[in-house]
């Protein structure tokens, strides 16, 4: 086991890869100046800075995909992915099927999000549902410093385009990984704490959220089962369905708005598949449709909070 | 490998060039009489597209866009894989899924065909990244017409080009229209040549309806580019003498322009040409003629023949 | 009442509006060549062609917008869309919260999406669940004739930024619209045919799928009710749960992919809200997770059919 | 109407600019010891802030980038609500919901900060459009970075408001840097203005550094487009003095560049001319030193006073 931080633990997963692999890349604003020893180590062919423009980023990973190359692009902030929607859904997503499969498009895209850091709307946005939303696509958003690593190195790996989230609430948290190999496949959610009489679904920042919820739930006599998605897609509906079969109910807590977020998809799946086990509603947590307030309180108010966790779960058992 | 490569001979120019505008014919007569989907043609753009592909060696790598079926077709696409592919069956180059509009060519060092203008802008630097950084000999083309040029890719692409000297070279096949809009609407100057100086992009203008000057300016920036590694703008101006897809009546065409660029035809300027300085007699230009009229007719043929994909191919392809 | 195309009626509603309001203009790529009547009536600076740049076609009428005029732009097909996404997300969404009100922006954004011109996943895809996560829109996807000119001039006269999705296979169809002052109000489904059984609910070109396939429900008995949404964002979910708590019963039908779509967050409001009334689980028949083929069988394919409706009925049922 | 107009006197100029550097001074002092939210200073950026604005009459309109603390100040913010802004309290000239990073100000006709780099000159067209169609008088002035030149939106913007004619005053801060990218690294050539040559767009370059000649130029240039109604671009040459965001050390800057720099920061330079030249004294400058000072004190006393919004303000404003 090892000690660090989210930021040192997506360094050794873009070390180790970029080792293991030499078609792996770095390209960015500022990646080789904000992580100077893949420069050292790799040279400045492979860890690039670019100009200001995420769209010829993004446009520039996917032809290199396609030629032999396998780019991790860090595009910041996930509002910034704006810039390079097309080069992400209409392409990178979509010409491998639209070649009939001659070309393949491995590549990361790397971006922060969430609430934590006061930055207002512009740089704080949980889009991560839309990429749910578009075909050929996979969408990563760890919990663990040790799944940052693990994922990442898994992304990394895989032959197709995958979204990276990092919530800025953990970018600088720390905690254990185990030594040596550490990958993790993308597609399995993991259950953090086991219980049986309500499942809470989430993914990011909000896992912790809802382990605080069970701790409280647990004192009072209620157990709590905590899964954290760790893939948005694809879904571990499997592992979902497992768990709600047992327990009878779920309450998914998330940041991202609650319109059209992946709460929706996961309850929808709930109430399509595990009906029958069903004893109550499937309820959200999630941030309000507003744009994220810069402002501390405000901020902090967007976040779904324990409270609010524990008091679903009592509504459903209530 | 069935890229074309071509040597010096003019006639295999013309060769081509016929059999390009016997198949834009043929596709734009096929949706007017059986409901085949509609397409971009390159009608009056053959110069362009194989005076440019002529220069390429089979190392050479191509992006283009929607109006893509010369460049494919010079590259040595069958033309009844393409035709397959524009009718959506199991025997086109992309399975049928792609359609007219984003047929990609492996096999042909075709990597893209976008039909979201500007997407070939975008990729090309990645490709150009690949080939330099897998030391690859080959140029990237990169295809893109005038309406393209006001994407905002086009400014990005050329820049990061520039600014790691990758080995692109950029053909602005500019056509005087943008679908529905004539380019003077889009922007004050004459020139997109022009426009890749402030990158420190050298750049050239090219008659785009004369296949052998197209041919020698594309060849001499594809040495320029193989010497120093630096990507080059190749404007040719040409002009798109059918609608913009099929069926377009072009109501919305000066018809005084439309007459003037008739005028320019490609196609029988180049033969006028060979015809009076001796290279071609008019039996071989006939001959010439009734080839790429039997290619088309048999790829009719096949491609009618083609089975459309099973539906399980829905959602086949979508991961690897 | 006239009888009159999608198009006709999308010319009627802007013609009216722009002779109603002077500060209502027409930005995009080929407007004033192919609305040739909206030039002659009001004069080539109201009615604008524009550069190749979806991006800063989008740019322009927020900023418009924010400063006393109120702009329509069509951005063609919904792909194209991705090139605007900023501008759309993160200025005209965000922007009215993020100056705390100062600024409005009244601006409609048209696009086109759907099966039924074979033009391949980089013209055809169906992304309107991506602006219902995007705070500050409003999202409208009309499915009849009348409700292509009613909806659009409320969109018009809406303070807020609306995307208006036209459905393709509808683009050239052709219907009734009742005469004088025809107004939609945004946020407001209609049943098209009541119905005991089941709530079938829809929008854009699948409404009729389940127009039909409630027809051939009713010849075997069976009374479903038909819910055009209309708007996706603000969605009216009061409509939606008076009928789901009436018939116990809901397919929802989408050609959007499934994953992530308008039908997740309808089926899971009803979960949430409606779990008492429900008989049945929630169903969602939608497009697959995939790029839209070119290929028509393969497009045909993509859409759900009155008799997969008819099915889903006769599972809920049995 | 609290915008500020100048009229000839340097003393202004150089009151504001210490009313800038004070303030931001001020901002990254709370930053580091009390934990207020970071800001993109303007530090050394002063004399091209000023420069500008100072040319503005009162009906010309701002959009501006996440730089814009030194555009507000000048045009007359009140520095008390633009740090409750920063500290997202009520006070703010956005209720606290923008925080530094998107503050607006339609009192001082400050339409934008966008911290999308790229946003305000994506919006810039539509404010002009809007002056332009609207017969207001107005010029519209987008400040932007050589950062955001790189973005195809600039190429976009600048082409639009060529065509159509836009009364905008494109203000390049060319600081160098990109966040942590020199600009170096970002484009072959140093001059931005040249990049409006082929959009037929007249530019100049300017010290940025030199806040009359600045003034100087923008006037020009402001005469120019109320004269002919057609859009120009500027391009100031200055320097980030402090770094990108606070807090940020720098490390990776260079600190010859730096040193450089430092010796031609644009409050020293005007000082220095001034006091020379007789058009200022030590006591007078001192009295604007503490009278700057006193403004920011007051600035940071009301601020702090100021509540945050209340919890259900979350989602207000989301609508109209
Ligand atoms: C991003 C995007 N915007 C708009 C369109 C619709 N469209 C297809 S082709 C075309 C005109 C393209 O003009 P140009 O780049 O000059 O190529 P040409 O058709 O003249 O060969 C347009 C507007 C598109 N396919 N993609
Ligand atoms: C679209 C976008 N990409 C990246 C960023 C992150 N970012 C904020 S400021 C900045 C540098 C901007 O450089 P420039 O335009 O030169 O302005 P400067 O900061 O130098 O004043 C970057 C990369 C952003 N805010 N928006
Ligand atoms: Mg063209
Ligand atoms: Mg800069």
């Amino acid at each position: 086991m090892a000690h660090m931080t989210v930021q040192e633990a997506i360094d050794q997963a873009l070390a180790e890869e970029m080792a293991r692999d030499p078609s792996v890349l770095l390209l960015g604003e500022g990646v080789a100046t904000k992580r100077r020893a893949l420069v050292d180590a790799f040279g400045a062919e492979r860890v690039r800075n670019t100009p200001l423009a995420e769209g010829i980023i993004a446009g520039t990973a996917v032809g290199a995909a396609a030629t032999g190359l396998r780019p991790v692009i860090d595009l910041l902030f996930a509002p910034f992915l704006c810039y390079a929607m097309d080069e992400l859904v209409n392409s990178a997503g979509k010409l491998r099927y639209l070649s009939g499969g001659q070309f393949s498009f491995p590549l990361v895209t790397m971006a922060m999000t969430g609430a934590g850091w006061g930055v207002g709307a512009q740089h704080n946005h949980n889009v991560e549902a839309w990429f749910a939303h578009a075909p050929g696509l996979k969408v990563v958003m760890p919990a663990s410093v040790a799944d940052f690593k693990g994922l990442l190195k898994a992304a990394i790996r895989d032959q197709n385009p995958v979204l990276f989230f990092i919530d800025i609430g953990l970018a600088y948290t720390s905690g254990d990984i185990p030594d040596g190999e550490h990958l993790v496949p993308l597609g399995q959610a993991v259950v953090r704490r086991p219980g049986e009489a309500v499942t809470l679904i989430s993914y990011a920042k909000t896992v912790a959220v809802c382990e605080q919820a069970a701790q409280t739930l647990a004192g009072q006599g209620i157990s709590a089962e905590v899964i954290d998605l760790r893939t948005l897609k694809p879904l571990d509906e499997a592992s979902i369905l497992a768990s709600v079969r047992k327990t009878g109910r779920a309450v998914i807590v998330h940041e991202a708005s609650r319109s059209g977020g992946i709460g929706a998809e996961v309850a929808a799946t709930i109430g399509e598949h595990a009906y029958d086990a069903l004893k109550a509603p499937v309820l959200r947590l999630a941030g309000p449709d507003a744009p994220a307030p810069a402002s501390y309180p405000l901020e902090q108010a967007f976040v779904p909070q324990p409270d609010a966790v524990v008091a679903a779960v009592k509504r459903l058992l209530g | 490998m069935s890229v074309n490569t071509y040597d010096g001979r003019v006639q295999d120019l013309l060769q081509t060039m016929l059999l390009i505008r016997a198949y834009e014919e043929r596709a734009a007569a096929l949706q007017a009489e059986s409901g085949v989907p509609g397409t971009c043609t390159s009608v009056g753009q053959e110069a362009s597209a194989v005076g440019v592909v002529a220069a390429l060696g089979a190392d050479d790598l191509i992006l283009t866009n929607h109006r893509s079926a010369g460049h494919l077709l010079a590259r040595g696409a069958d033309p009844g894989r393409l035709l397959a592919e524009v009718m959506g069956r199991r025997a086109g180059y992309c399975k049928g899924k792609s359609g007219s509009l984003h047929i990609s060519a492996k096999e042909l060092g075709v990597i893209l065909t976008s039909t979201i203008v500007g997407g070939e802008l975008a990729l090309a630097t990645g490709v150009g990244l690949s080939q330099k950084m897998l030391k690859r000999p080959g140029v990237v083309v990169c295809f893109f017409g005038d309406g393209a040029a006001c994407e905002g890719r086009f400014h990005e692409s050329l820049n990061l080009a520039a600014v790691w000297q990758l080995p692109i070279l950029y053909v602005c096949e500019n056509n005087q229209w943008q679908a529905f809009v004539h380019r003077r609407e889009t922007m004050l100057g004459d020139s997109i040549a022009s426009w890749a100086t402030p990158y420190g992009i050298d750049s050239a203008t090219v008659d785009g309806n004369d296949v052998e000057q197209v041919r020698a300016l594309a060849t001499e920036a594809l040495d320029s580019i193989r010497a120093s590694g630096r990507p080059f703008l190749l404007e040719t101006r040409t002009y798109r003498l059918r609608g913009h897809f099929e069926p377009d009546d072009q109501a919305y065409v000066d018809p005084d322009e439309l007459a003037a660029w008739r005028a320019r035809d490609p196609l029988p300027r180049l033969q006028a040409r060979l015809l009076e300085s001796g290279q071609l007699d008019a039996r071989a230009l006939s001959a010439m003629e009734s080839d790429a009229q039997r290619r088309i007719d048999a790829a009719v043929a096949f491609a009618i023949d083609s089975p459309y994909p099973a539906i399980d191919e829905l959602v086949t392809d979508v991961y690897a």
